[in-house]
């Protein structure tokens, strides 16, 4: 914890950390935009921009068309002209739609230019599955890490979500800000005061000396839930490490666990395949000169369902990290 | 049945689904047609069968009045094995190509260039289908709009877009997320024939729509028809609504089942008893779907991994 | 020197930087202005400094225009440190924001919607800048252009859309690419004021857009202006030409350059020795800049890692 | 080398592979389409569509607008209905602009329509670098390994690219089909009989006893010229696996190569972060069930300029191959 959080914290929602970061920056920087769909006085599809239309007016918080390039490629044309613009796309699945104005132009225009250009823009999106079928649930944070230019960050946590979107509303580049539909109504602590948590580091959430859990996102919480059950059901002490930042991602503190532990077992909610966990691994074994025992967790390898039956079998839980660990460690 | 009975069948049918549905909580949530029948029920009513729907998330009304059995499409809705596909689409990607409904995507906007390229198969088969797709006027701000109609109207494909503007994308009025009014306009730079019409009036719509289509079966390029309608719930059942409250009484009094059964009483067609009956063996037929549905087993779990490759 | 002759000899600048060019084979290859230079030129004449400027990828002749260093763009379009980009953007990448110069960029429609928000930014800065963006008849089948109108024409951006026309994108006519004609028809759905102007009369362009500019200052919205003109060399110089030489003959007989030249002639403005001088003079300026870039460095590798983050 | 080749074999360009592929699939399903820019009488940017027009006419090849998600969506609705289409997308880069229509419907139309629906489209495209700059140069292929329906091709030689493609036209659902800029003026023997490949096997294009080195599409290429140097230079017997297939991934062929070298360097031209050789390496690790000697070969993490000495330096190249197989082994 922090210094600041010691120095008075208050509970609430990870959607009014959200709003609250906002708007406190919104406030120190006259220039900075909220756009998307439905963020006006509606206030966002959870209500994580309530208050902004009420408080900083029609100018800043603007509605916007069912248009994900357009607002976008908007944002970004703001953000190269000195205006720093947060872009909300409703789900991630329509993050694809809007990939050429921040990939091909973006994420460039830094290097292309020569250093001529910076583009402040903050995507903040919504990952995961919750109910709402095959193009509403997906992850690709993935895709952006490998991104050159592009800055990843996926809080967990509504102190974090706060920090972190400071964060990515300071940066001169442009940020991919990730949270998921089943964080919003989850509540916890946060810092009274300005809190800016640093781009970049990770944070160890549980500690534990068998094996080291790294997750990001809400799936988080579903590795402290395995990990309490493994406590419980094997006598594993799983370490479990919170990402945060996925591109520019901190293998120093995942190589430091798992010298530690000895072993590291990934969860995620996207494919597996070209995932956050293998990227991880790998870099584990350039970091350590070997590779460490390593599993990773995740999603089946098919579209998820809205159907709550298959959407569950599709997803990874507890129970399935709780077996991934008890193999590895077999 | 005279078809104006039978399309206010239709649309009592689509009602009486997502009434009994909005009773019930164990499926999640629904983005409901009611307020918006007349649309897909008027539209289908000038399609033929060999013809193809495509429309956006909101279909349960297009489903229904394309004619799809309603059991199952309440057992898809309640992700049952015996639903439409299995259960696996749910809401908002229904489909069932072979009874001329391609399907619905809930991604806005999503289904336009599908319905182009669907028009050019059906063109291509030279067997005189054409394909019909609905969308709202939320999809209207999106680039996918522009690239269909320029490619369909090059091409001369066999494609109505049909455009149900019901007012609004969530919480936005169309007047704040398109530029264009009325929306038709934006057929024109592209030579489309156009209409914009009331589409709370089920015969309105299947007259307008059977006219555009007859253009289209004659080589005539695609269509553009706007459709004026009114969504009487919010938008989805899981959404506030942001209407006040005088606003959703004028729309509710647009109603297009009550409006297309003054008509037929009206013209001595149909009198509130006949009416009556029809409402009730409409909502008994439901409750038997519903019934199914409910004895019906959701998919194996192992369906996760079927049908993926 | 009056203003004609000012933009007859900017574009007799970019007519001879691209000259030079191909008579070169060490910069891979280019997209050339040749034949398009009274767009760009008529245009930025009618720009104000602290005004953006966008262009697609055929971007010597915007860049050019806008008043950027000969030496550098020629730098830069040789790969040498000493470019207006150290040498990373190259061809199609070209920018100098403190220059009015926000940039080219070679996705072909990408600049549009960019454009829209760098309106936006000078909107909200509200010292009555404008943005101006140059792209082709090709892009125009882009849905990005659509999304960019309707969000500019609701939010009254100070935005001219420049539709350079030359009739094809790459081998593919516009009549083939596009199904409305003319091009600028595109903006009437959104109440957007356009207009379709010779694109060869670089005095014609300079009218027209001062013209829709004063509107746009005036807080009136976007528009569009669509100037037709003609491609003199082939796609890229790396690309085949498929006209026929009679086509490309005909064209070529509308070059801009001859044509102010000849009227400023008729005017008594400008006599053949006086433009023969006017040639000479830039002939050499550029000369001196390729030799500047001739003897500059190429970047370091290691800035292969620079400015990414 | 397979019967048909032993029967008789032509050499021809791999451009000219392509579009006998094409050709001769379209004689054999009246129905298939070829949808692009300039495929018509141009005959596409690399010449590889060259005669499909003047032989099967505008009808069946169409140049089409500037207007990639048009182009991939109206292929997909098509072949929804059964015309199966071939889009090209001039280059990869521009696929961004077409995820929508490729991922969100076609990559799950069979799961979610419950088998109703199947969608048998080819999106050709181009990828790679060969001075075109930021926005012309990159390759996504790692992205569309991770999406669950997608087939994923990427020949390498004229051989492969006949064989695969005609594949490709005869699966019966999305596939995403690689070339490469630098592939097309390649010249190669290729059966001169009609010739399918399997998709999903990977194949040894050189024997090896200490190292394994895989890799795929104009890459493979590299890989042959660092094998051949590490040979001469340093005695190291490479064996190269070409991928052929990224989805699925034939990793049957690569894991029986390692256990016999014990060591794999994989080699790609794409972003290495969430790439295709981290993901070789942890499916290795799998299978194996313990992570062989493992090093990945991949450009810098940066934008690829258009500029020859840092596009130069940006790439990865034999040297850079020899070098990291050179470390490995040490
Ligand atoms: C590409 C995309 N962006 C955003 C959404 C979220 N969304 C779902 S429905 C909807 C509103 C669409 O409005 P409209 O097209 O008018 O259809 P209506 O809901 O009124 O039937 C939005 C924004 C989506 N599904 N797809
Ligand atoms: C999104 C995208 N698709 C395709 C290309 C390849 N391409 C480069 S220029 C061009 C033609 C563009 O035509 P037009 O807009 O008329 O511009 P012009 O070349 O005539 O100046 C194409 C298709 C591209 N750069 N970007
Ligand atoms: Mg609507
Ligand atoms: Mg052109």
């Amino acid at each position: 914890m922090s210094a600041e959080a010691a120095a008075g914290t208050a509970r609430i929602f990870f959607r009014e950390a959200i709003a609250r970061a906002l708007a406190e920056e919104m406030a120190r920087d006259p220039r900075l935009l909220v756009l998307g769909q439905d963020v006006g006085a509606f206030g966002g599809s959870y209500k994580e921009f309530t208050g902004l239309h009420a408080r900083f007016g029609d100018d800043r918080v603007r509605d916007m068309p069912v248009a994900e390039a357009g607002m976008v490629g908007v944002g970004v044309g703001a953000a190269a002209l000195g205006h720093r613009t947060l872009v909300s796309i409703t789900y991630m699945d329509f993050l694809m739609l809007a990939l050429d104005p921040l990939v091909n132009y973006a994420a460039k225009a830094r290097f292309k230019t020569g250093g001529r250009l910076r583009v402040p823009i903050v995507v903040k999106t919504t990952a995961g599955a919750k109910g709402q079928g095959v193009a509403h649930s997906q992850c690709i944070e993935a895709w952006m890490m490998g991104v050159p230019g592009l800055t990843v960050l996926a809080p967990s946590t509504p102190a974090d979500a706060y920090g972190l979107l400071k964060a990515a509303l300071r940066h001169d580049g442009p940020v991919v800000f990730i949270d998921h539909k089943r964080l919003f109504p989850k509540s916890g602590e946060v810092p009274l005061a300005d809190h800016v948590l640093p781009i970049g580091a990770a944070c160890v959430v549980r500690a534990g000396t068998d094996v080291t859990v790294t997750s990001h996102g809400y799936m988080v919480h579903i590795a402290l839930e395995a990990a309490e059950r493994l406590q419980a059901e094997a006598g594993i002490s799983a370490e479990v490490i919170d990402l945060r930042s996925l591109a520019p991602l901190d293998t120093g503190t995942i190589a430091a666990s798992v010298a530690r532990t000895g072993a590291i077992v990934t969860l995620e909610e996207g494919q597996l395949t070209c995932g956050v966990g293998s990227e991880i691994c790998f870099r584990l074994g350039e970091i350590m000169g070997r590779m460490p025992r390593a599993a990773r967790v995740g999603p089946l390898a098919a579209p998820v369902s809205s159907n709550p039956v298959l959407e569950g079998e599709c997803l990874p839980d507890a129970a399935r990290l709780v077996a991934a660990v008890r193999k590895l460690l077999e | 049945m005279i078809e104006p009975i039978a399309r206010l069948r239709r649309m009592v049918l689509i009602r009486t689904v997502e009434a009994q549905l909005m009773a019930r909580r164990d499926h999640g949530f629904q983005l409901y047609s009611t307020g918006e029948e007349a649309v897909a029920v008027g539209l289908c009513a000038a399609l033929s069968p060999t013809d193809q729907l495509l429309s956006s998330g909101r279909a349960i009304g297009p489903a229904l009045a394309r004619g799809l059995d309603p059991a199952a499409v309440i057992a898809e809705l309640l992700g049952k094995a015996s639903g439409v596909n299995r259960g696996k689409a749910g809401r908002g990607h229904l489909a069932q190509p072979e009874a001329g409904f391609l399907g619905a995507h809930t991604v806005v906007a999503g289904n336009l260039t599908l319905a182009a390229g669907a028009a050019l198969a059906c063109q291509r088969a030279g067997e005189g289908a054409i394909v019909a797709v609905i969308f709202g006027d939320g999809a209207c701000g999106a680039g996918a709009l522009h690239e269909t109609m320029n490619i369909a109207a090059l091409w001369r494909l066999p494609l109505l877009l049909v455009c149900d503007n019901n007012g609004l994308s969530v919480s936005t009025p169309v007047a704040r997320s398109m530029a264009a009014s009325p929306l038709a306009t934006l057929a024109a730079p592209f030579g489309m024939a156009s209409a914009t019409i009331d589409g709370m009036d089920v015969e309105r719509v299947h007259t307008a729509a059977a006219g555009l289509i007859a253009g289209i079966r004659a080589g005539g390029g695609p269509a553009f028809l706007e459709c004026r309608s009114e969504r009487l719930t919010p938008h989805s059942s899981a959404t506030r609504d942001t209407r006040a409250a005088p606003d959703l009484a004028a729309a509710r009094a647009r109603c297009p089942i009550a409006r297309a059964a003054a008509r037929l009483a009206g013209e001595g067609a149909l009198d509130a008893a006949a009416f009556a009956a029809l409402e009730q063996a409409v909502s008994a037929e439901v409750a038997r779907g519903f019934a199914l549905a409910d004895a019906a087993p959701y998919p194996d779990p192992a369906e996760a991994l079927s049908d993926v490759g």
